[in-house]
C-alpha cells in the first residue's frame, strides 16, 4: 500500500473530547508513575508512553471488547486504553495484591484476561508469536476476532518478528501488527538497527498488506485502524500499521540519555499528540478553557483515586508466593 | 492386549486425541504431508485435514509461541518440535512465556499444551543432533516434563498431559520408537505423578528414564548373573520429580545408581543425586554414583558415539563398583 | 534488480570440460554414497544434492581460494567443488580418521580450515550468522574477501535468516548470500513454508540487492556469481542470488517422499543440469563420446580411489574421544 | 591499589583490552552510544570508535553467531548480550556452533571469543528479567563459565578469558556492579581455574557463586557471632569446575552449604552437592545442603521476591540445620 496522508476527517465532538481524555489519562497516569518512582513507590523497570498516547488511544478505539491485544513493557497506554481501570494498573505498579496481575508482575506485565487483554511482555519480540497463537484460535473457532499486536522498531531486528510474520501471513490469520516506531530502540537510532528504516516495506515482504501513518495523529491512526481492522477481522489475513512516533522521555528511568540532542527531542515535542490535537479542536471551535479544565479536573480526580487504591492495596501474603505456579486443579475431560 | 511399537502407540494417542476433542490439533514441522519425521503422525493429515494437523515453516520460536498463544485462545495444542536440538531456538517462548505466564500474571492465564520431541543420541547423527536436554526442561518451574520409556507410557502419558491445565513437555528417545510392547488399546490416561520400578530388587537401585531405561534393565540382567540383585527404578516423569518412590527404593537397597544420557556436569542425574542426600543420607552404604554421557559433542562414528554414551557395561561396571565400595 | 533471463555466454571449451567434469564428480560420487549407505559403511543422515550440482559448481568457480565457504548439512557438493580431496570426503562419510572432520562430523559436518571451508552446519539456519561474523572479521582486517553463504529456502523462515541479512545489510559486509530454492523443506513444499515464494524480494526488503537465477545453468549461476562477488569483495555490501533447483532425491536416506509425484520429479529430471549441458556442449560441437568416456573413466578412477582411501583409512583412537573439547594449550599473549 | 568499583573493573578491562590488543572489539545491543545498559563500556565508543566498539540491533542469535565467526576469522570479539535473560535467544549457537565447532571439525577450528552476561534477580524486574541461569552454560562442554563476584576477578577474570584459545562466558551478577573494593590497576590476568576460600573456617563449608558469595560471608559473620566456624568458598569457575578447592574445604569442615540463587531442581548446587557426594562421601558427617530460590517465576515486589531468592537467613538456619542434624 505505502504512505497515507493523514486525513482530516470531520471531528465529532464528543468523540474527539474522548479522544482527548483518553490521552490525557495517560499522560497524567504516567507523569504520576516517574514520580512515584522517585518516591520509591514503583520500582524495578519503567518505562513511560509520554509522547506516544496517540497511538494506543487511536487503535483500540477502533478495536472492539472482543477483540485480543498483547503489548510490550510498554504499555500503560494501552491498559488504561484498553479500559484496565486505572487504580488496578497503579495497584500492579505499586506489587500490590489487587493490581491487574496481582502485583506479581508490575509495570512490565499488566494483564486482564476479561478484557482480552494478554500483557505485556519483557523480551522483546516475545508477544508477537503469541498474539499468532492467539489469532490461530480465533481462526479455528469460526470466531471473527482481531489480535492487535503492539511492537516497537527495535523487535523488527528480531528472529521472532520475521518467524511471526511469515506464519501469519501463510496462514492468513486475524492478527494487526502495530509498530510503534518510535525511532530508538533504547539507545540505538532507527537507521542504526535498521537496514530498511522504512519497516512498513518490510511488512510488505512477507505479503502483509502494510501502511505507515503518523503516530502522532490520533486521529489518523483511529482512521488507519478501523480501515484495516475490518479487512484483517472479514478473515482478509494479517494487516501491518508502522505508527510513526517519538519517545518523549528516557527509555527507563535508568537511561542517562546519552545518544539523542535535547533539540532533537524539543523538536518532536512540537507535534506532542495531545497538545496538537487541543489546539486542533480549540481552531475547530471544539475545545473551550472550560472544556479544558474540566477534563483536567477529571482526570486529576481519578488519577488521585489510583494512586488512593494503590497505597491502600494489600501485598499478596508471602505464603502464596508458590500460588499459581501451576493450576491447583486439572482441566476437564475433552468435550467428546 | 494388543503387540504393537512406540512410534505406533504414540501415533494412536495422536489419533485419539484429534477424535475425541476438537480443540486439539497437531502443529510442526513436516507433521503432515510428510508424515512426521519420525512417522508419529502418518496419516493424520489425510484423517484430520489441514486445519487440525498444520505443517509449519522451519519457525520453532514462532510456532510453538503460537501453540501457546493458540492455547490462550481456548485451543489444545499438541506442537511438535522435530527433536529437541532444534528445541534451542524457542526455549524463550518456553521459560518465559510457556512456564511464566500464569503465575505472572496473577493466574489469569493457563496454558493447556502439549510439546512432543524427540530426543537423545545414538543413531550416529554426530554432536549437532545428539542432545540430550531433559534436565534443561527439568529445571523450569511451571511445566511438566515426561519421558516415557515403554509402550504404554508412550500412549498413556501423552493422553495424561492433554487433561493438564499447563504446558507438558514430553521427550519421546529417538532410539524407542521402534521398540515393541504390549499395549491395551483402550487403556485410559497414565499416571504422570510417579515414577515405577521396573524391576524389584534389594541391593542396588538403578534408577533411569527415557532411553536409558533399557539399558538398566539388562544391567540388571546381567548382574543377576553375577549374582547382584538390582532394582530398577523408572523415574517416568522429570518435573515434578517423584522422590518418594526414588528414595523408598534407595531405603531399602541402600546404595544407588543414576543413569543419564546427558553430559555428567549439570545432569539430572546430579538433581537426583543431591535429592538422595538430602533424603536418604543416613540410610546410604555408598555414596550414590552416575552414569552419564562423557562430556564432548557426540562424534559420528559409531565406536566413539559409544564410547560417549551410558552403556550397559559402564552400568554394571558402576554397580560391582558400589558393592565393592561398601563399608562394613 | 529482479530476475536475469539466463545469458548464453560464449562457451571456452577447457572451461566447459571442467564445469561438466566437477558436476559429474559430484554426482557420482553421490551415487556411490548412496550405495554405501545401504551396505551401512555410511550411517547416520545422508542428503544427497543430486539435481542441484550446478549451484555448488557454478558459484565455486566464481570464487577465490581466499573466499570462505559457509554450507549446510546437504554439502558433500561444495566440499568436492571447493577442493577437498574426494578421498577425505569419503573418509569423513566413513567416519575415518583421515576424514576431513578426522571423523567426527560425518556426512553433515565437513571442514576443511585451509581451503577456508567452514563446514557443514545442521541446524537449519545455524550457519548464517557465522558466514556474517567471518565477513566482519575481513573487513575489520581490510581484506578484499567473500564469505560464501549456502542455504535452502527452508531456513529463509528462520529467524537466524532475517537477524543475518539485516546485520549483514547493515554493517555493509562482505557475504555472498546463496539461497539454495529446491522448492522443498523436508516435505513442505515452498508455497506452503514461505508467504513470499520469490525468495529474492525477501532479500530486497533488507535492501540487499537480489537476483533469481536458473540453478539448473551452470554457467547462468556461474556468470551471476562473478558479477555479484565482485561487488561484495570491492565492498559494497551483501549480495543475494536466488538460485532456482530441484532435490531429484529423498530429503535425507528416511524420507519415503510422500508429498510429491513421481511425475513432478520426472519432470524436473528433464532440466537436469548435467544432461542439459552435456546435451548443449555436445550441440556446440565441444563434445564428443570420446571426451564423455574419458571424463567418465577419470571421475570413475577418482572415486574408486576415494573409496579405497575410506576403506583403508584408520579409525581414530576412542582414547582421543576428548581430545580437542578444548584446545590443549593457551592462546598467544596479545600482540601489542 | 586503588579503590573503585566491580562496574569500573569490567570497563578498565575492556579498555585495557581494546588499548593492547588490536583483535579485540566491543559488540552488543547499546554497548556504544547507550554505553551499556549497565553502564560497563561508558565512553569506550568515543575512545575506540565504531569499528571497535559497535552497537548492534536487538538479534542476539546473529551478533552471537557473528562473534563466533569474528574469532574465527581471527579476531578476539567481546560480545555483551545485554542480560541472560535474553541469552535463551541465541543458546542454539552457543550449544551448537560455539561449543562444538572445534571438537567436531577435528580441532580445526579455535573460538576465542569471550561473552559478557550480566545475570541475576533482586532489582524488582520481575519474571522475564530475573533468571540465573549459570549452571545451564555450565552444563555444556567446549566452553568456559566464569563468576566473578569480587572487584580483582571482575578485571582479572576478563583479561584471562582474552587469553583463552576457546570461547568463555563471563557472567556478571548485576547487583554487583556498585560494589567498591581495592583494585591493583597493574594486576595481570586472574587465575581461572580455581575457587578460591574467601573466609577460612572449621565447621562448616559454604560454597556459593556470583551475587551469592556476599550473602555467605554475611551469613558467615552472624554464624560467627553465634559461635558457629563457617568457611566461605567462592566458586569461581563454573566449568569446569574446582573439585580439588571444594572437596578440600568439604574434608576439613565436614560438612557443607551450597548456596545458588538459580531454581533449586537441576541448579549447579546439584552438582557441586553430587560431586561432594562422590569425592567425599565417607568424610561428610551430615547431609550436604543447598540454599537455592524457589521454584517459582520471579515476581515483582520486594516481599515476593526476597521471600523467592536466598538470603542470609536461610544460610544462616541451614548451617545451624547442620550443625544441629550431625551425628555424634
Ligand atoms: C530480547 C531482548 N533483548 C534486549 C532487551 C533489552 N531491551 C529492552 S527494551 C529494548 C529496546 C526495544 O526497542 P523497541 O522495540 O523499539 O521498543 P521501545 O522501547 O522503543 O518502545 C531493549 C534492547 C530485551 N528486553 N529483550
Ligand atoms: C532448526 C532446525 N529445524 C529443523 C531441522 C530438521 N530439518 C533438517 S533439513 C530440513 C529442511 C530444510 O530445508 P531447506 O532449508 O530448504 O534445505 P534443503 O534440505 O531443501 O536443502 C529440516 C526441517 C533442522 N535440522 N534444524
Ligand atoms: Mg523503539
Ligand atoms: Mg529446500
Amino acid at each position: 500500500m505505502g504512505t497515507t496522508v493523514a486525513r482530516q476527517p470531520a471531528i465529532e465532538r464528543d468523540h474527539a473530547l474522548a479522544l482527548l481524555r483518553e490521552m490525557l489519562r495517560i499522560r497524567r497516569f504516567e507523569e504520576k508513575a516517574a514520580e512515584l518512582y522517585s518516591d520509591g513507590k514503583i520500582r524495578g523497570f519503567l518505562h513511560l508512553y509520554i509522547g506516544e498516547e496517540a497511538i494506543a488511544v487511536g487503535t483500540l478505539q477502533a478495536l472492539t471488547p472482543d477483540d485480543a491485544i498483547v503489548a510490550t513493557y510498554r504499555e500503560h497506554g494501552h491498559a488504561l486504553a484498553r479500559g484496565i481501570p486505572a487504580g488496578a494498573v497503579m495497584a500492579e505498579m505499586y506489587g500490590k495484591a489487587t493490581g491487574c496481575s496481582r502485583g506479581r508482575g508490575g509495570s512490565m506485565h499488566l494483564f486482564d484476561v476479561g478484557r482480552r487483554f494478554y500483557g505485556g511482555y519483557a523480551i522483546v519480540g516475545g508477544g508477537l508469536p503469541i498474539a499468532v497463537g492467539l489469532a490461530l484460535a480465533d481462526k479455528l473457532q469460526g470466531r471473527p476476532r482481531v489480535t492487535a499486536c503492539f511492537f516497537g522498531d527495535g523487535a523488527v531486528a528480531e528472529g521472532e518478528f520475521h518467524e511471526s510474520l511469515n506464519l501469519a501471513a501463510l496462514w492468513k490469520l486475524p492478527v494487526l501488527f502495530l509498530c510503534e516506531n518510535n525511532r530508538y530502540a533504547m539507545g540505538t537510532e532507527l537507521e542504526r538497527h535498521q537496514s530498511q528504516p522504512d519497516l512498513y516495506l518490510k511488512a510488505e515482504s512477507y505479503r502483509v498488506p502494510a501502511e505507515q501513518v503518523d503516530g502522532m495523529d490520533v486521529l489518523a491512526v483511529e482512521a488507519a485502524t478501523r480501515r484495516v481492522a475490518d479487512a484483517v477481522r472479514r478473515g482478509e489475513g494479517p494487516c501491518f500499521l508502522e505508527l510513526l512516533t517519538y519517545r518523549f522521555r528516557a527509555h527507563s528511568m535508568y537511561d542517562p540519555e546519552l545518544y539523542r540532542t535535547k533539540e532533537e527531542v524539543a523538536r518532536w515535542r512540537e507535534r506532542d499528540p495531545i497538545t496538537t490535537f487541543e489546539r486542533r479542536l480549540r481552531e475547530g471551535g471544539l475545545l473551550t478553557d472550560a472544556s479544558v479544565a474540566t477534563l483536567e479536573r477529571e482526570v486529576t480526580a481519578e488519577l488521585a483515586a489510583a494512586v488512593a487504591e494503590a497505597e491502600a492495596g494489600p501485598w499478596e501474603p508471602v505464603a502464596d508466593l508458590l500460588k499459581d505456579v501451576q493450576a491447583a486443579t486439572q482441566a476437564p475431560a475433552p468435550s467428546a | 492386549m494388543v503387540k504393537t511399537t512406540y512410534r505406533e502407540a504414540v501415533r494412536g494417542a495422536l489419533r485419539e486425541a484429534l477424535q475425541s476433542d476438537p480443540r486439539v490439533f497437531l502443529m510442526g514441522e513436516d507433521v503432515g504431508r510428510y508424515g512426521g519425521a519420525y512417522a508419529c503422525s502418518h496419516g493424520l493429515l489425510e484423517e484430520f485435514g489441514p486445519d487440525r494437523v498444520r505443517d509449519t515453516p522451519l519457525s520453532e520460536s514462532a510456532f510453538l509461541g503460537a501453540g501457546i498463544g493458540a492455547a490462550l485462545g481456548g485451543m489444545r495444542p499438541i506442537v511438535e518440535v522435530m527433536t529437541v536440538n532444534f528445541s534451542l531456538l524457542c526455549l524463550d517462548q518456553v521459560v518465559n512465556n510457556a512456564a511464566t505466564l500464569r503465575h505472572m500474571s496473577g493466574g489469569q492465564l493457563g496454558i493447556p499444551l502439549v510439546v512432543r520431541m524427540a530426543t537423545g543420541a545414538g543413531r550416529q547423527l554426530a554432536a549437532q543432533h545428539s542432545h540430550s536436554l531433559e534436565g534443561w526442561y527439568a529445571h523450569i518451574p511451571g511445566i511438566r516434563v515426561l519421558a516415557p520409556a515403554t509402550v504404554p507410557d508412550a500412549r498413556g502419558m501423552l493422553l495424561a498431559a492433554l487433561r493438564e491445565p499447563d504446558p507438558v513437555f514430553i521427550f519421546e528417545h529417538a532410539a524407542l520408537y521402534p521398540l515393541e510392547g504390549e499395549l491395551d488399546p483402550s487403556g485410559g490416561v497414565a499416571d504422570i505423578t510417579q515414577a515405577a520400578v521396573r524391576r524389584p530388587g534389594t541391593q542396588v537401585s538403578v534408577i533411569a528414564y527415557g532411553g536409558s531405561v533399557g539399558k538398566a534393565l539388562d544391567a540388571a540382567q546381567e548382574l543377576a548373573a553375577l549374582g547382584i540383585d538390582v532394582e530398577v527404578v523408572d523415574l517416568r516423569t522429570l518435573r515434578p520429580l517423584d522422590d518418594a518412590t526414588v528414595l523408598a527404593s534407595v531405603r531399602r537397597t541402600r546404595r544407588a545408581v543414576v543413569v543419564d544420557e546427558a553430559w555428567r556436569s549439570g545432569s539430572l542425574a546430579a538433581e537426583v543425586s543431591a535429592r538422595i542426600m538430602e533424603g536418604a543420607f543416613y540410610d546410604l552404604d555408598a555414596p550414590v554414583a552416575r552414569v552419564c554421557s562423557a562430556e564432548v559433542p557426540i562424534p559420528y562414528p559409531k565406536h566413539l558415539e559409544d564410547a560417549a554414551l551410558p552403556q550397559v557395561a559402564g552400568i554394571v561396571r558402576a554397580v560391582q563398583g558400589l558393592i565393592g565400595g561398601a563399608r562394613g
